[in-house]
């Protein structure tokens, strides 16, 4: 009686058979967090080979490459990009990166795939939802990959779309006619689905908690999904009707975004009145807090995983989540520091940047507390331990470099050059791609039942963790030479003399990526041939690893997990002289 | 393997601060009177954060020197103050990092965008393009002729859609494509944009302002320096972003004087 | 200064190539020829120079500075860059197999108007140190926006339908040209002298039509005979404004 | 421990609780009574409520925004149809809350309770039929989505406010075919869940109408 009262979930349905139920339309949250991982994996190395192409065309401006002739002869002619390409590649590796790659991957895949899980739960609180969340996904995909094929390819606007460049249509140079209208689409349907995910993981996260899962026993990473989805809720449900007003002005021929009396290419535009700040200010409302939305997660799952391999409990838990809490808070504020110089009232940048100074003090907390777990400890060593030392330093080396942008009057100086490229690589894109990492070395034993090769997971480590210092850091100096970004080639007297060092990050951004294939193969190779994993490889305390590697159907194969403890009881005499108590292991005191 | 990772970060860190310091890349020398303000408060910030990266990342090394290869039966310390007296350093060493930074800061940026151009500056208007700048002085008359969109017709060089045939203060309008000032003048600009969004960047001028399609947005300086200097645009624009600029040319006073005679003569 | 002059002369040479290749005409030797002369009256409007400060590989090309070309006026009242075409009583052709040839040097367009028959190759080059982009600003025939960086291949394409497309670079916004695409084979353009020739014309009734990118198109209506020659002249009225 | 358990089943309770999937079901899940429980729709339902509000919030400020910077914001007459409308919202409302005090109070109200609930899900279309029937007025008008910011704005507001209400309709015609079938409303998920939408749904639109009267 006590028992159905208190559980969430009732009795046992069996697994659906079939392939199409229990892989494509699958209900099963692991099953989709498998899904999102995978699509993430595809958009990842999409992303990648492209920024190699940007990189190389930067670096060597007449190096053919034959093969990009086959993929656009107009936009490639003879093997080299022209510059409208150059920019329509540059507008897909941030959408993807940005959207498909750092929401997805440690968001929604290891969201979907260990929450629930993590929780005591059996699934996600709507599966149909959960399903559609994916699927729609998968559709924002396909539209985004579609501008790969049409007329004059993807748009040139960047993944910021900045009004009217983006709003005007194709008079306004190529990629802007079909290429946008498949962007802004693509882009739109991608919130529904992040609306709906996000929905999901708080409606999960309220209602599912197994007996005994109180708030503060969740695992960290648990609060860092949470705190998210809450952020991605508020954040897509801006974003959207921003999409949608866009779509309005290049195909219905409103004005929200266009001002009157523009002239492109010789002629005066129809539209009056409208406002290209106002897509500014929407699209930033929403893209400030997305940064978080790319990085919380990441925090969360370090925190998770370091103390497993400290051996010892977390250093201040309260004082994390108070952190996690007050940034997503703050990450609504501070959206007017992306435009300091837009032609914004420049007194409201002064106000902008107040908040935005000071959301570096629970950053600064959260990595404290992080480096300061580590003091003294007995550590283990293995791969997710090194990524989790790898991102306290990226994510340290990205956050310094905001105190720059923070501040107006340097930003005068640093906006819209290499400065900038440097800081929001580090702190959102490296930082968030390591917290994946370690993850993924950590999770894949319970989510694929093997471990992954220690070796190539060492050897992926170090080149990484040196390769994006040789690509990142000497931007920050490119930045400070007045490097602007998103230029095709470098033709101002001051700039030529650069090159050599764009020579170096291209040569080291290609080691980098070459690593990543280590990466890639280690997946694949250990998915076969890894070593079966046990129950609890790692030592770990929070409810996954309570389960058979991989989990059954239900998660929990009918029991009904009951929580005695908090989410990382590590450096104690746990039973049997082990070091550590699960949370599900039987209260001390009885 | 911790110990590796400590010989890594800290080499990485060392080798990070010294290309800043050593300001092998650095910014070209200021120019004008507000940029002085800046340099100063990008020098602040430097050693400010330069302290934070450093300690940030040697602590990080040390820590992970320390926690490696240690036996099973060493006892494990634990930070001493716990989480509390990390939670009060980072409150108090940024919290003081960005009191004094805002302070300094919020006037290095009040001198260029708080306060008004002195009255007899010099008047300039800028239009901005795909893919060039283009620069209008009042001419003879001091007037500037009024702007109409649709008068614009890049092949007859009418840029800024001036209406000479009704409107007479346009026809003496002088148009060119590099920004030509004299030196130790206030100079007080107008950007109008007649496309898309564009920018004003003139490194040595320590400034940056975007131009917005739909307003005429003021930015002014004073430059300090004769000199030959380059205004590129840093708002992607479309497919010529990359080569969108134009020159800021300071002549003294007399040069400057015969440079506007010889453009009124054309 | 030698440099300059080197650099002047194939722009020269491209110049009077396209001038005079308008009035090569395919029909055999002999038949009737209209030609006259292109004037104006009144006062055109001063031709500003073009600042290609912008653009350093340009400007050293030209020792003094390039003018704007939308009324270019040549001695005793001539209007140059005119073009000149049988707009009636011409049944038309099938496109010569010969290609068009239009370059972009020095940041200009040579020649500022070219003339074509609809359906005939027109190859593009690009013969300068930086990257131009292509924009002919077409309405009745599609309309493309293409970037042609230093040194790539000539850009081959064609128009099916006449239209006077007007030609601009963004890169280079000074940079403006026609492209005039016709149905007839009987076209020139004027030259320095406002003058041209339409040989080689089978007997009959023509209307000869007279385009200015500025002043729009003038008409009349010839009659030849046999092998005879006629003048015809136009004048447009220009205006300072 | 006691007290976690407490702390787990409070937390649970006050934020909306446990309860089963109702409309949306999970397929290892038997659709059984517990009506004396806070269902997890509900919670859904609430959250996405946290999301509409913001979007509006959003498409709020834009116009706002919008009608300051350019003076080209033209004023017009609203269709005096949406009054109309308003009130039959409004009714809608309250018919849906009788329908389920009867369906709730015996089994011999039950099927009087149905026929409230078919009343109120055909006022909810009467509403979006209206909704078209203003929109024809204003293009009577010569007033189009692209003719003035202000009949932009209009359109855009109706609309989106009319999709989510097509939402609430499905919702809510599942809910009928659920109760039509199960005949109790003790046995039936997501009754709860469904009204909070409508009423909130009413709610929104009598804020769009005020702000729409105001700036239109």
């Amino acid at each position: 009686m006590n028992e159905v009262s208190t559980h969430p979930v009732a009795h046992q349905h069996t697994a659906p058979t079939g392939f199409i139920r229990k892989y494509v339309f699958s209900l099963d949250h692991k099953v989709i967090g498998k899904q999102y991982f995978g699509l993430a994996l595809v958009s990842v190395f999409i992303g990648m080979v492209l920024s190699w192409l940007l990189r190389i065309h930067l670096a060597y401006p007449d190096y053919h490459i034959p093969l990009l002739s086959k993929l656009s002869a107009t936009g490639a002619p003879g093997g080299v990009m022209t510059p409208e390409y150059y920019l329509s590649l540059l507008t897909m590796h941030g959408t993807l990166m940005v959207f498909f790659v750092l929401t997805n991957a440690p968001f929604a895949a290891f969201g979907n795939y260990f929450l629930p899980i993590q929780i005591g739960a059996e699934d996600m609180a709507f599966p149909r939802f959960n399903m559609m969340s994916f699927w729609t996904t998968f559709a924002a995909f396909v539209v985004m990959m579609a501008s790969f094929f049409v007329a004059d390819g993807p748009p040139i606007s960047g993944w910021t779309a900045y009004a009217p460049l983006s709003a005007v249509g194709g008079d306004a140079g190529p990629g802007l006619a079909l290429g946008q209208d498949l962007w802004a689409i693509s882009i739109a349907i991608f919130c529904i689905a992040s609306l709906l995910g996000a929905l999901n993981f708080i409606a999960t996260t309220l209602d599912l908690r197994a007996r005994g899962m109180s708030l503060m026993r969740m695992p960290y990473s648990t609060w860092a999904w949470f705190v998210t989805s809450v952020i991605a809720l508020l954040a897509f449900a801006v974003l959207l009707p921003a999409c949608v007003l866009l779509i309005l002005d290049r195909v219905a021929g409103t004005s929200f975004f266009i001002p009157a009396g523009l002239v492109l290419s010789d002629k005066l535009q129809a539209h009056s009145g409208g406002s290209p700040l106002l897509w500014q200010h929407l699209f930033w409302f929403f893209g400030h807090p997305e940064v978080y939305i790319a990085i919380l997660p990441s925090i969360g799952i370090i925190a998770t995983i370091l103390p497993v391999f400290t051996r010892r409990p977390f250093l201040g838990p309260k004082a994390l989540i108070g952190s996690m809490v007050a940034i997503g808070f703050l990450s609504y504020m501070v959206w007017g520091h992306h435009m300091f110089v837009s032609g914004m009232n420049p007194f409201s940048a002064t106000i902008f940047s107040i908040p935005t100074l000071i959301i570096t003090i629970p950053a600064t907390i959260m990595t404290l507390l992080l480096t300061g777990s580590l003091y003294g400890a007995r550590m283990r060593f293995d791969t997710p331990a090194l990524f989790c030392l790898g991102f306290i330093s990226v994510f340290i080396s990205g956050g310094i470099s905001g105190f720059y942008l923070a501040q107006p009057s340097l930003d005068t100086y640093l906006h819209a050059t290499y400065f900038v490229v440097a800081h929001f690589h580090f702190v959102m894109a490296v930082a968030s791609l390591f917290g994946v990492f370690a993850g993924t070395y950590f999770w894949f034993p319970k989510m694929f039942g093997r471990m992954m090769n220690e070796t190539l997971g060492r050897w992926h480590f170090w080149l990484t963790f040196l390769g994006v210092y040789c690509v990142f850091m000497p931007m920050h100096y490119l930045g400070l030479v007045g490097n602007v970004r998103r230029y095709s080639a470098f033709v101002d007297d001051y700039l030529a003399p650069l090159i050599p060092v764009h020579r170096f990050i291209t040569i080291a951004a290609l080691l980098t990526g070459a690593a990543q294939l280590i990466f890639l193969w280690n997946l694949i190779w250990s998915r076969f041939r890894g070593p079966v994993a046990s129950e609890n490889p790692w030592e770990a305390t929070s409810l996954e690893w309570s389960t058979t590697s991989p989990p059954p159907f239900d998660n929990f194969g009918g029991k009904h997990p009951v929580v005695n403890h908090g989410p990382n009881e590590l450096g104690m005499d746990g039973p049997d002289g082990t070091d550590f108590l699960m949370q599900t292991a039987p209260p001390k005191n009885s | 393997m911790g110990k590796a990772f400590a010989v890594l970060v800290t080499l990485i860190t060392l080798v990070s601060i010294a290309f800043f310091f050593l300001h092998t890349w650095w910014l070209p020398p200021n120019i004008s009177t507000t940029g002085r303000a800046v340099d100063h408060q990008l020098e602040e910030t430097l050693i400010g954060t330069g302290v934070l990266f450093l300690a940030g990342q040697l602590m990080l090394g040390w820590f992970a020197w320390m926690a490696s290869g240690k036996s099973k039966d060493a006892p494990a310390k634990r930070f001493p103050g716990g989480a509390a007296s990390l939670v009060v350093t980072a409150i108090l060493v940024v919290g003081i990092e960005i009191l004094t930074l805002t302070f300094v800061g919020s006037k290095a940026w009040g001198a260029i965008y708080l306060t008004p151009a002195e009255p007899g500056a010099l008047r300039v208007d800028v239009q901005a393009e795909q893919f060039a700048f283009y620069f209008r002085y009042a001419g003879p008359d001091g007037q500037f002729g009024g702007i109409h969109p649709e008068k614009i017709d890049d092949g007859s060089g009418n840029y800024f859609g001036l209406d000479p045939a009704n409107d007479v203060a346009a026809r003496d309008d002088i148009v060119v494509g590099s920004l030509v000032v004299p030196v130790n003048r206030p100079i007080s600009l107008t950007l109008h944009s007649k496309d898309v969004g564009h920018s004003f960047y003139v490194r040595e001028l320590r400034m940056q302002q975007d131009f917005v399609p739909g307003l005429d947005i003021p930015l002014h300086f004073t430059a300090t320096q004769v000199g030959k200097y380059e205004i590129v645009c840093t708002q992607l624009c479309g497919l010529g972003h990359y080569n969108m600029k134009a020159y800021l040319e300071v002549m003294s006073e007399p040069d400057y004087e015969q440079w506007l005679k010889t453009q009124a003569g054309q | 200064m030698n440099r300059k002059l080197l650099c002047l002369l194939p722009a020269a040479a491209v110049i009077f190539y396209s001038v005079t290749a308008g009035a090569e005409t395919p029909t055999p030797p002999g038949g009737a020829t209209i030609s006259g002369k292109v004037t104006y009256t009144g006062t055109p409007p001063k031709m500003k120079p073009i600042d290609m400060a912008k653009e350093p590989t340009c400007a050293k090309q030209h020792a003094t500075p390039v003018m704007t070309e939308n009324v270019t006026t040549g001695p005793d009242s001539s209007l140059q860059y005119v073009v000149v075409y049988i707009s009636e009583g011409d049944q038309g052709s099938a496109p010569p197999s010969e290609t068009v040839r239009y370059d972009q040097r020095g940041c200009q367009y040579l020649p500022h108007v070219l003339p074509m028959q609809a359906g005939q190759v027109l190859q593009i080059f690009n013969d300068d140190q930086t990257s131009h982009n292509i924009h002919p600003l077409a309405k009745v025939n599609p309309e493309w926006n293409k970037s042609q960086p230093a040194g790539s291949l000539p850009i081959d394409t064609k128009y099916d339908k006449p239209e006077f497309i007007p030609v601009k670079c963004n890169i280079h916004p000074w940079m403006h040209g026609y492209f005039v695409v016709l149905k007839t084979s009987h076209y020139a353009v004027t030259g320095q002298d406002g003058s041209f020739s339409l040989k080689g014309l089978p007997a009959g009734k023509y209307t000869v039509s007279a385009w200015q990118e500025q002043y729009g198109t003038q008409t009349q209506e010839v009659t030849v005979g046999g092998s005879e020659t006629k003048t015809v002249n136009f004048t447009f009225k220009a205006l300072p404004y | 421990m006691g007290v976690d358990v407490q702390d787990a089943i409070h937390v649970g309770q006050k934020l909306g609780g446990s309860g089963l999937p109702p409309v949306i079901k999970s397929p290892r899940v038997h659709n059984v009574a517990l009506n004396d429980r806070p269902e997890r729709s509900e919670t859904g339902v609430w959250i996405g409520i946290f999301a509409i509000v913001m979007t509006f919030a959003a498409l709020t400020s834009a116009m706002i925004v919008r009608e300051g910077v350019a003076l080209d914001w033209r004023h017009f007459q609203l269709p005096k149809i949406l009054y109309l409308d308003t009130l039959i919202l409004l009714a809608s409302s309250w018919t849906l809350e009788t329908a389920l005090a009867k369906i709730k109070e015996s089994e011999s109200q039950f099927s009087a309770g149905m026929a409230w609930l078919d009343v109120t899900l055909a006022l909810g279309g009467i509403f979006v039929v209206g909704q078209v029937l203003a929109w024809r007025v204003l293009a009577g008008q010569g007033l189009y989505l692209a003719t003035n910011p202000s009949s932009s704005f209009f359109y855009v507001f109706t609309a989106a406010h009319a999709l989510h209400l097509i939402g609430g309709i499905l919702g809510l015609g599942y809910l009928i075919y659920k109760l039509s079938r199960i005949k109790s409303a003790a046995n039936t998920t997501g009754i709860r869940a469904t009204c909070l939408y409508w009423h909130f749904m009413d709610g929104l639109w009598l804020y769009l109408f005020v702000l729409l009267l105001a700036r239109m």
